[in-house]
């Protein structure tokens, strides 16, 4: 099955999103306008996007603490996620969340858990939620090899199966967490094939491959939605920079450059869909069409990011409760 | 007509049991808004055969031995249109849970600047006193007091437990309940008002008085209630105060008792070090100063794990004369 | 492979002393003898003895709140057993553990967790201590098909695989967590068939057979030894009682009054064995030998635990600590 | 005979930093000890790529992302024989871990009746202050005060933390080490005697003083001893106290020190409700109160979480003008 152009545009402007918002915020990060942590998911961008082209604007999404393909890849606008990592007051979380948690609430993000693992649970609530408002809603889970060793993953991939739920986890296995490969981390290293122990179907896919990432994802959605439950996706994919902007490791580096160079060069997502672009159905110039609205809605979100004020001392309280109760004065005897 | 007398009118009262209208709170949450579920393990054996026999699967949902996970279920349902009740039955498990209420329920309304709500509520049953032991024992509610974010209540009447119960249902936040079990069976008037509702947040003056302020917290107010009435027959005039809702405190209602008595005694069954009773304490020794006219008195659970032998046990709870005896020293 | 007549009269005496303690456990619970709450294993001595007798004595163990079978079928001697449900000073564990919590160690057992899955990470991390210290000590951790659902199996399992440890990891799969049946928790009921998620072997024996639970761990103990890690041995068995002694369940009841007569009936792993051992190598004589010796054991049992003095109030902070820091004096403002 | 002039000293000094001295504490005990294993998530990645480079697997181990089983297995271990030390990195995420601290580690001694010993060590670095938002950015040591049977520090120097690591390694209990990640880069004077200890459960007095005593936990300490300092200056004498070990707490220290200057700041960089300044307030209101001049001043993190924004953070964590205010305050 072939996307339509219409979804092949949509895609490939959305993987260069991520990429060009990934690669100018790694440069504004290293000129200390962002603060905090700054994980990128460049070379990630086939799998997240192929998953999210496969839900409605209506389905629900969770992340994780690489957290910032997931919003655009659900199709987010950029704006309000760029002045969220500078924690500007006019960022996506108010200047609350920042990088680890770009949570956009307007395209269906229920939260990005910077708590590897953390999220699993909560797309499994937004399922069984779905199931008893009998909505024909979808949620779709993202977190990475390392979260698959979390208990819980177990726990929830257990209950959906039991309850069919209609979520699809995905994992984006990029062969690392952090430092730890997989191999010194899982005691088999299928993880697709862990799907079995709980009676669940368990699919690995090409993630660099975007369209095969939408099929198997569109399986899935299609799946859950007819009320036969959740699949498990692992996606086979590569994180091209470090875990973390300028994470320091002392000692004998724990992947190859090589490997790292060999995956650049061969399987760079954007390079790979942009050539059966043209192969098929799309000419340079309306790639480059693409191309150059992509980098001007960038440069605009950094515009609006760098021209919003940081929120002032007073809001601090501002969004902790949605009731707030206050006994006694919140700030009384503290330090503010 | 004779059915408009049948029907119970909204200030009439029943006498039921805590367990009773703990209950009773949830089938009317259940039954007023289809978007409340209940979710835990062996619902029946603790206490809610009635929910189960009354509401169907899609209300009532049985789990498995999972609590980390299903904590965060019900959080992930409640920040997506469900108002879940999530038993957590018996408290010591309850650490389990801790990651998804402290990382997830307690954070996520300010992690994303007001995008989500988190309507949710956790029932976590205290029980001790009956040897269960170290594993089965834990009153874990004075960890939950310092992780902004969080609502606790602890109320000791019927009345209040029903009343809060429903407001937890129906507030936006996450909301935690310690439910004492040793009030499981005590009996009282409650309102059969669907919208008998207590606020989050207000203390009650169980008992006004001159002398001493007691603060009482949980399964400690029978005591303290009793320790009272004995203390009255002596001329000691108790203010009794029971907090109901431990987070945000209601610091106004014990400090105006304190500004009049100059005395105060705290009771509470959890481990002394960092609990409700220090932070009453703390908060009198800081603003309330000048009032107090002798030390404070903490009267709490010792810094030891709950053992099996009642032997033991016993020892480990304040009670009624330790209570007597601690507002007769200030005297 | 068959047992050997010194094992078996050994397992069957174990296995006896397993039902004579909890029936008469059972009866001075309900005489108020026994305070808190009383979690036989009758239909279980089968699952429990067969897999105890596969260990030397130096291997360790790990147990669950239906504790009393585990050191009893690992070869503790009773005295300190039932002195301990009364909550004595001689008790095992001086009477601060209880029913729930029988842990003997000079038999090997390093704790029976009445928290459901949390003993399985500490067999864990007795294998993976075993291996630092170089022996050839295994250890076999209990647990039940309600365990299963925790992220600690899943978590543990996964270790356990990933760095060979010697732990046996059997799981009682009676069937039910108080109420609640496999099919009402398990999104896939085989539970043997888990451990392929891990890359470890998976083993389901019936459980009332204490020969076909032997044989089991015996292999897996054999391979742990060998190093070549860890085992999942699910034994299928049955609990006889209701969850815990005198629990009343309101509604309709979670499983048939037939079903559990029939068990009791057909699947009485003490009658199984004694009826095999009458088939082929022991006369009624010896076996009523045994079977006087062992209520004679009981019986001394109770009277010890009856003669035994309660702790003093003194003693409520002894073994606290190993090393006792006082500040201030534990008592001080408390309410002893 | 040159040898011997080339092998430090037992009481020679040596500069380094808080985090060289935390990190050659544990190699000290790993080469003194073959109990002793380490056990963490990319140690290399958290301060210890030393240990990574000197010890081989069996004595490092690499822990997938699996906190609440990892935790389990270093308990195990260390009840059969090893003296693990287990570094939960981020204390944002020892609430998965919460469960078998409290209900195992803390309480397995106790239950067994003495029968097994748990000699297990967990570091906690907490990490705030760098825009890493709430869920990295937690001090969550108040919650473990309330459980019986554990032992908790956080040294502030360099010296402390490597006397007290390894007092902790060699001490049969459980000790939680919760570090201040902003002392990491603090230098000082450290001996480099192998055998350097620092008892636990001994508070130390940073500087003497007789109008105000101040007592600062973790970071808080450094702005400190800044503004005693400063207040000196002024003709103002502060009595700093470094509790060090924060469960079981050393009053004997504080109580004396407050009989003598009649004044409390207490300075700390968790949240307020129920932590560690409430106990201690809460204890100088029952036992020091006859002392006490004027009310106690709590100067604590307020009661909200840790937000990502700079413009925000940067208001919720205690500065030296605050504390020199609060001492001027109650003069
Ligand atoms: C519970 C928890 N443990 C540890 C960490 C620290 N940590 C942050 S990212 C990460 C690796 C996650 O690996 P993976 O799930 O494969 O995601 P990736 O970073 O590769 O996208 C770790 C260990 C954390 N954030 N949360
Ligand atoms: C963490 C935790 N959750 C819940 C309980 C309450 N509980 C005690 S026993 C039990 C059922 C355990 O089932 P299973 O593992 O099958 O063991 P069985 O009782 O059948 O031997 C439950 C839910 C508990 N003790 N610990
Ligand atoms: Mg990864
Ligand atoms: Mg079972």
């Amino acid at each position: 099955m072939s996307l339509t152009k219409g979804r092949d545009s949509e895609t490939y402007r959305r993987m260069l999103r991520i990429r060009k918002f990934e690669e100018e915020g790694t440069r504004l990060y290293k000129a200390g306008k962002i603060p905090g942590a700054f994980h990128a998911s460049i070379g990630q961008e086939g799998t997240i996007v192929g998953a999210c082209i496969a839900l409605c604007d209506s389905d629900a999404m969770t992340g994780t603490h690489r957290s910032h393909g997931h919003p655009i890849g659900k199709g987010a606008e950029l704006k309000a996620l760029m002045a969220e990592l500078m924690g500007k007051a006019t960022g996506i979380c108010k200047g609350r969340g920042g990088s680890m948690h770009l949570a956009d609430n307007s395209v269906g993000i229920i939260g990005e858990s910077a708590i590897v693992g953390g999220g699993i649970p909560l797309a499994t609530g937004c399922g069984l939620s779905a199931k008893v408002r009998q909505t024909d809603q979808v949620c779709l889970c993202f977190f990475g090899d390392g979260a698959v060793n979390q208990g819980t993953f177990h726990e929830s991939l257990n209950m959906a199966s039991l309850w069919k739920l209609p979520v699809i986890y995905l994992c984006e296995n990029n062969g690392y967490a952090i430092t730890t490969s997989i191999a010194r981390s899982h005691g088999q290293p299928n993880i697709a094939k862990r799907a079995e122990a709980y009676g669940m179907p368990g699919i690995a896919v090409d993630g660099q491959d975007v369209r095969e990432v939408y099929k198997a994802t569109s399986e899935a959605v299609a799946r859950a939605r007819r009320g036969d439950g959740p699949t498990l996706i692992e996606a086979k994919t590569y994180r091209f920079d470090e875990h973390q902007v300028g994470l320091f490791i002392p000692g004998t580096p724990y992947r190859h450059a090589e490997e790292v160079e060999t995956n650049k060069k061969l399987r760079d997502p954007l390079l790979l869909f942009r050539r059966a672009l043209l192969d098929t159905s799309f000419s340079e110039a309306e790639l480059h069409e693409i191309e150059s609205s992509v980098v001007a809605e960038v440069r605009d979100a950094i515009q609006f990011a760098e021209a919003s004020p940081f929120p002032p001392a007073s809001a601090l309280y501002d969004y902790m409760y949605s009731n707030p109760i206050l006994y006694p004065p919140q700030g009384a005897t503290s330090a503010v | 007509m004779s059915l408009a007398i049948n029907k119970p009118r909204p200030d009439t009262m029943v006498q039921m049991t805590f367990l009773d209208a703990l209950v009773q709170a949830q089938i009317e949450e259940l039954e007023r808004d289809e978007r409340v579920i209940v979710m835990g393990e062996d619902i029946a054996v603790y206490g809610g055969g009635k929910l189960v026999s009354r509401f169907d699967e899609r209300r009532i949902w049985s789990m498995p031995i999972s609590e980390t996970s299903f904590t965060g279920v019900g959080i992930g349902a409640a920040m997506t249109g469900l108002r879940p009740i999530v038993d957590l039955s018996i408290a010591s498990f309850m650490y389990l849970a801790s990651d998804p209420i402290i990382n997830q329920a307690s954070k996520l309304r300010y992690m994303t600047g007001g995008q989500v709500k988190v309507p949710v509520v956790f029932r976590c049953c205290m029980y001790y006193g009956s040897s269960l032991a170290a594993q089965h024992s834990d009153r874990p509610y004075p960890q939950f007091l310092n992780v902004p974010g969080l609502k606790i209540i602890s109320p000791t009447s019927p009345a209040d437990i029903k009343g809060l119960l429903k407001s937890a249902v129906r507030d936006d936040d996450p909301v935690l309940i310690f439910e004492d079990t040793k009030l499981w069976p005590v009996k009282g008037e409650v309102p059969t008002d669907p919208d008998h509702l207590v606020p989050i947040g207000k203390a009650e003056i169980k008992r006004a008085g001159s002398d001493v302020t007691v603060v009482a917290i949980g399964g400690a107010m029978r005591l303290a209630m009793d320790a009272a009435k004995d203390l009255a027959e002596e001329g000691i005039s108790i203010e009794l105060i029971d907090p109901r809702t431990l987070k945000p405190l209601d610091m106004d209602t014990i400090m105006a008792s304190v500004a009049k008595t100059g005395r105060l005694v705290l009771v509470e069954n959890a481990h002394r070090v960092a609990n409700l009773s220090s932070e009453i304490a703390a908060l009198i020794a800081e603003e309330g100063f000048e009032s107090l006219k002798k030390p404070i008195r903490r009267l709490c659970a010792p810094d030891v794990h709950v053992p099996f032998s009642p032997a033991l046990e016993q020892h480990v709870f304040p009670g009624k004369a330790q209570i007597v005896a601690a507002v007769k020293g200030l005297m």
